[in-house]
């Protein structure tokens, strides 16, 4: 049952499997269809469910995001792909305005089984305008949830719960995951969407990231435990709610707490992340909270300067270092 | 058109009427607060579209809704509360003036936010036409609403997959304070329809018997597979002596005596005509002013007396669709 | 020279005296000119400098805010003034990826002289969409500013500082400050543009607010000096940059720190706040740094609700109480 | 056109073709990174209506728009740097290959994100209207991207208020690997501009001539204050080996070989046609194409040869704007 996979694959197999059982569910976007989608997620479902289940739309994202909100009140269950989260910004007033606020403003009339697909986060040398993370502006609306898949087995099991909810779901996936590998169970159940796991349990100290992040934190936790640091590294695989009980936990018990995310720093998702554990775990805490986040810079498009522009496995190295060394701490 | 549609048709633009009336005196009295968008001088084009329409059709509308959802069915008393903000109001109070919503009756809302309607209609009518059920999806807008963007991305996707739209511009010349000329290069709105080859008239929304055979016309086409249909209402705010007060106190607008030259209140105009025809007279018409005059003020008393949601009931709305989920703690 | 005017009347002499002194000034938005702008800021303008300069607009934000981006490329230094900042989703594309990037993307060759006015926050009853709040939003931009102007003294001041800047501005006002009034001296020298102020000194703790809230911190303030609270009252003015030193300097001195914000609290503005001083004063603070914030809600439309969805003066002092008491602290 | 002009737009359709080789080659060989979109093909657009325009006029282009820039007057060598993310590119390395900006050239940039040419162009023109200037604005597009809201809401202002723009549509036929058929309910692009009274027409975007001709005229009725104008022109991938092997590297598109039917190169009809005009021979075509080579060899070596940006010239250029300006502390 178990495979290794790409994570591409991974959402594949999850769009394929609820499309055959339930056929309340199409999915849409740009050359979803056809051409099987930009990142190969919808490869063969045309073929397969046809052309009213799996619709290649013009480049109209405000109109088909809010097409499928339409869809969905009619009960439907569609799939929005927006082919990256840039294009998002097009499709912000469907999402923010239209998703998330019919459920409440109807009175509970018209549940959202709607889930928007899209790739957050800096690729490689796309320039500023295909560099957008905008995860910050998504978890401050209330009504909207958002999860955040590091590995191919969540990318399956989140996307099928993701599908079968009733709320609007953001579903931020991220350009350099499409072609990672890894183990797959299908039959596996899977945890509950939001609940954040620990990748890696140590002593010294918490390392909470989500997304790509999650995986240079734990080739970061490696080669700290070489040099005698014990790092938790936690995934916390949604973004919207947050498992706070998860990290409060940790924190408790490592006293250090590190914040990696890919967004930038200002007013990015790591700031609600530190602003409630230092509520949180106030008197546990030995040193104020780290943040490691993308700089407050529009990304350069020169190689050098882009990689320099978002955190690195050795920035999460040296701000670990700094945060557990006994050097800094006053009073 | 028999004696009993056009006297169903009368009674529906009366009690239009009354129900907006009711609605500015409630505002003038502090009772309802918020924005406040009302209808009378275009109940015509309410009345001829709606009446036009099947149960099984679904219905996609403004801020400007309050008529919408009345003539639609969405019983008085519960629109009323609505707008009082109160637990017995249609969307429970959370939703208010702007925001009325009716699953059974399959009306799809009232937004705020101008150019939102196109898309909802257009997923409405993509759920319909994927089902292959013969029902149509009325989408209503105002001529300013023309020029969002969203009325051009819908109305292509609309058009490239023959989608069952009825879309319905209530076209009263004004994008609050700027006349249409001002805001649109081209003032047909009709004309519009061309660049994704929709078929498109123009109809005078004074007068709700066009506007009803020009509806009905239009729906049996997009019934039948003929993809979206356009209609450009013609409409103009009240030549009314109350309902120009009442638009008085909607900021920005036109001072309706200006309006005044537009001719004559479409209501009137419909009056004359069934009395002309013999219809009904006189009488006929002052007993139906009284009777929906009834049901108004009682609608008005029950909202009055009606409670006010709590918190709790507003988070449980909130949450309501993660009934059957597990979101953070595993089942044991 | 001092005189007491309305909020709007203040912005209203500021356009009007930076329009009559540099003709590439313009302004444009939805019923701007003809009918003098929603909440009058415009009113006059029309009449004096003609509709070239004082452009009514159709419904098409997304392309209008374009259109002072384009035209700022050409030196004119449009105010763009979006109606309410719930419009403001249809011109997100315009804000982030071009008034926000061209200036970096082009290495520097286009600076962007643009004023994007518009008023957040809840008013009364109308309505979740309606009532979006969007700082954190904006605040994650690099390449944007913000400006929060609480009193008609900085909407006068700060909307000239907004006009003279090359940079791309944000300046958000708030839909219940238009008909506050305030003594405007024209000829006073204003300060920084994002400089912070104290409000109020009080030695017991520091309460950081900005626009709206501001108005409540000092109304609570009051109110808890006659119970001997005695709370700084920090108004930012600006939320992008944040004048970090004002606000540090202030908790250092009095080691309690609250944060009030209409935002909703869930990765609203205040997480920023709360994220970055509680690493910068970590060592100072008696007690967690607390948010009051608005709850995380679609805006109800009923009155009650409403008012009970965003801070309220009693919230603040019940959490000032709360934060100086001594009971809750441990270890 | 005398043979002067004819050799001229022939060396810069020479030029093109070269540069998005050489740039394919770099991609292969890993120099250049990111998205790259090629234009193979479609030179008779970018050199015919870039011909026809005056130094004042305003370029505002997309993604594709290696070679609008070329046209326009921006060094090789400046473009082939910034696509290598060099600090000598003509936007220091921090725009790269979809975002080329040149204000002495009055080349307003490529823009990444579909739909965004226009209120770029919108505004530029709305500058140049304001200041009452003979000055064009020439905005180009793809035939995917006119199905973006913002192309109906720009169109509309610009024919509202008479403003000088040249739409200029370059329809290749495809939205990445979606057919026009296929994404838009009117496939005759040019027709999309009746909704708003703009004039309109179709040309062979295949022949410079007919191109240049078309723009000619057009950008002379935009100059003359009869407000904006529209031109589609209907133009392929190349039908040519090596940018056949160019597009294959670009993903989603259909294949080139497809495209065979569509007709010969736009290059070898203007050679050929040259020729037949004996305004050159196949010996000055020949000379012409080694002396662009040598420019374009020259700009790839600049490029590979120039140093890299620095972070410290990343924030300074963030922060250019704020020279003058006191942020945060008073002045003493
Ligand atoms: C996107 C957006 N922009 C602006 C507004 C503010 N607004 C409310 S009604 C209105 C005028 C709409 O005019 P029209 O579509 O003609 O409808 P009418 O009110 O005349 O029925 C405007 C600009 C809004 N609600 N949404
Ligand atoms: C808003 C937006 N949506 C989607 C994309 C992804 N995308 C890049 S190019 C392209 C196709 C554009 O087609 P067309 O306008 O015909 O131009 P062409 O590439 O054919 O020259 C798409 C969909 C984008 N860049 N921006
Ligand atoms: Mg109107
Ligand atoms: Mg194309």
């Amino acid at each position: 049952m178990s495979e290794e996979i790409y994570y591409w694959q991974a959402l594949n197999r999850a769009m394929d499997t609820e499309m055959a059982a339930d056929d309340s569910i199409i999915t849409l976007g740009e050359d979803v269809g056809l051409y099987g989608g930009t990142y190969r997620v919808t490869e063969g479902l045309m073929a397969k469910y046809g052309e009213w289940r799996v619709r290649d739309t013009p480049i109209s994202e405000n109109s088909f995001t809010g097409l499928g909100v339409g869809a969905a009140m009619l009960g439907l269950r569609p799939v929005v792909e927006i082919m990256t989260i840039n294009f998002a910004l097009f499709a912000i007033d469907a999402i923010i305005n239209m998703a998330a606020k019919i459920p409440f403003m109807s009175g509970g009339q018209f549940p959202m089984p709607l889930t928007i697909r899209m790739p957050g986060g800096v690729a490689r040398q796309l320039g500023a305008q295909h560099s957008q993370r905008l995860e910050h502006t998504l978890m401050n609306v209330p009504g909207l949830r958002m999860v955040v898949p590091a590995t191919p087995q969540d990318a399956y099991g989140q996307l099928r719960q993701a599908i079968h909810s009733d709320d609007p779901i953001i579903f931020l996936e991220h350009e350099l995951l499409y072609f990672s590998k890894g183990v797959v169970d299908e039959t596996a159940v899977a945890p509950p969407i939001h609940q954040a796991m620990l990748r890696r349990t140590g002593r010294d100290m918490t390392c909470i990231a989500y997304s790509q992040m999650v995986l240079l934190a734990l080739e970061a936790a490696e080669q700290l435990a070489s040099e005698g640091i014990e790092m938790t590294v936690i995934d916390l695989r949604s973004l919207s709610p947050i498992d706070w009980e998860t990290c409060v936990q940790s924190v408790q018990q490592t006293h250090h707490c590190l914040i990696v995310e890919e967004d930038c720093r200002f007013a990015g998702a790591g700031a609600e992340l530190a602003a409630t554990l230092q509520e949180r775990c106030f008197y546990f805490l030995d040193k104020p909270i780290q943040r490691v986040a993308g700089l407050d810079i529009p990304t350069p498009f020169n190689g050098k300067l882009e990689a320099a522009s978002i955190p690195r496995t050795k920035d999460i190295i040296e701000a670990a270092r700094r945060l557990v060394s006994s050097a800094g701490v006053q009073s | 058109m028999d004696k009993w549609h056009m006297s169903r048709m009368l009674r529906d633009m009366l009690r239009a009427r009354a129900f907006e009336e009711a609605t500015a005196q409630g505002y003038a009295q502090g009772k309802i607060a918020g924005f406040l968008h009302l209808y009378p001088g275009e109940e015509a084009v309410a009345v001829g579209v709606l009446h036009a329409a099947e149960p099984g059709d679904y219905v996609v509308s403004t801020y400007r809704e309050h008529v919408h959802a009345l003539v639609r069915g969405i019983p008085a008393q519960e629109i009323m509360a609505e707008l009082h903000g109160k637990k017995t109001g249609i969307s429970k109070g959370m939703g208010g003036s702007m925001h009325l919503f009716d699953a059974s009756r399959r009306f799809l809302g009232g937004y705020a936010i101008v150019g939102e309607t196109y898309p909802i209609a257009l997923g409405a009518a993509y759920a319909v036409a994927y089902r292959r059920l013969p029902e149509a999806v009325i989408c209503f807008f105002g001529d300013g609403a023309v020029n969002q963007g969203t009325f051009h991305e819908s109305l292509n996707m609309a058009a490239l997959w023959k989608l069952p739209i009825l879309f319905v511009c209530e076209n009263n010349h004004y994008q609050i304070g700027t006349e249409i000329h001002r805001h649109s290069a081209i003032t047909e709105v009709y004309k519009r329809a061309c660049g994704y080859g929709i078929p498109a008239e123009k109809v005078d929304g004074m007068d709700v018997l066009s506007v009803h055979a020009a509806a009905q016309k239009a729906l049996e086409r997009v019934r039948s597979g003929d993809g979206p249909q356009f209609l450009e209402l013609d409409a103009y705010r009240a030549n009314d002596p109350i309902a120009a007060a009442i638009h008085e106190a909607e900021s920005g607008y036109p001072n309706p005596a200006a309006m005044a030259a537009a001719g004559p209140d479409c209501i009137s105009l419909f009056s004359a005509h069934c009395c002309r025809e013999k219809h009904l007279d006189e009488t006929d018409i002052e007993r139906m002013r009284q009777e929906v005059q009834t049901e108004i003020d009682a609608a008005v008393r029950f909202a009055e007396e009606s409670a006010e949601p709590d918190m709790e009931t507003a988070w449980s709305i909130l949450h309501a669709n993660r009934r059957y989920e597990t979101l953070m703690e595993s089942p044991e």
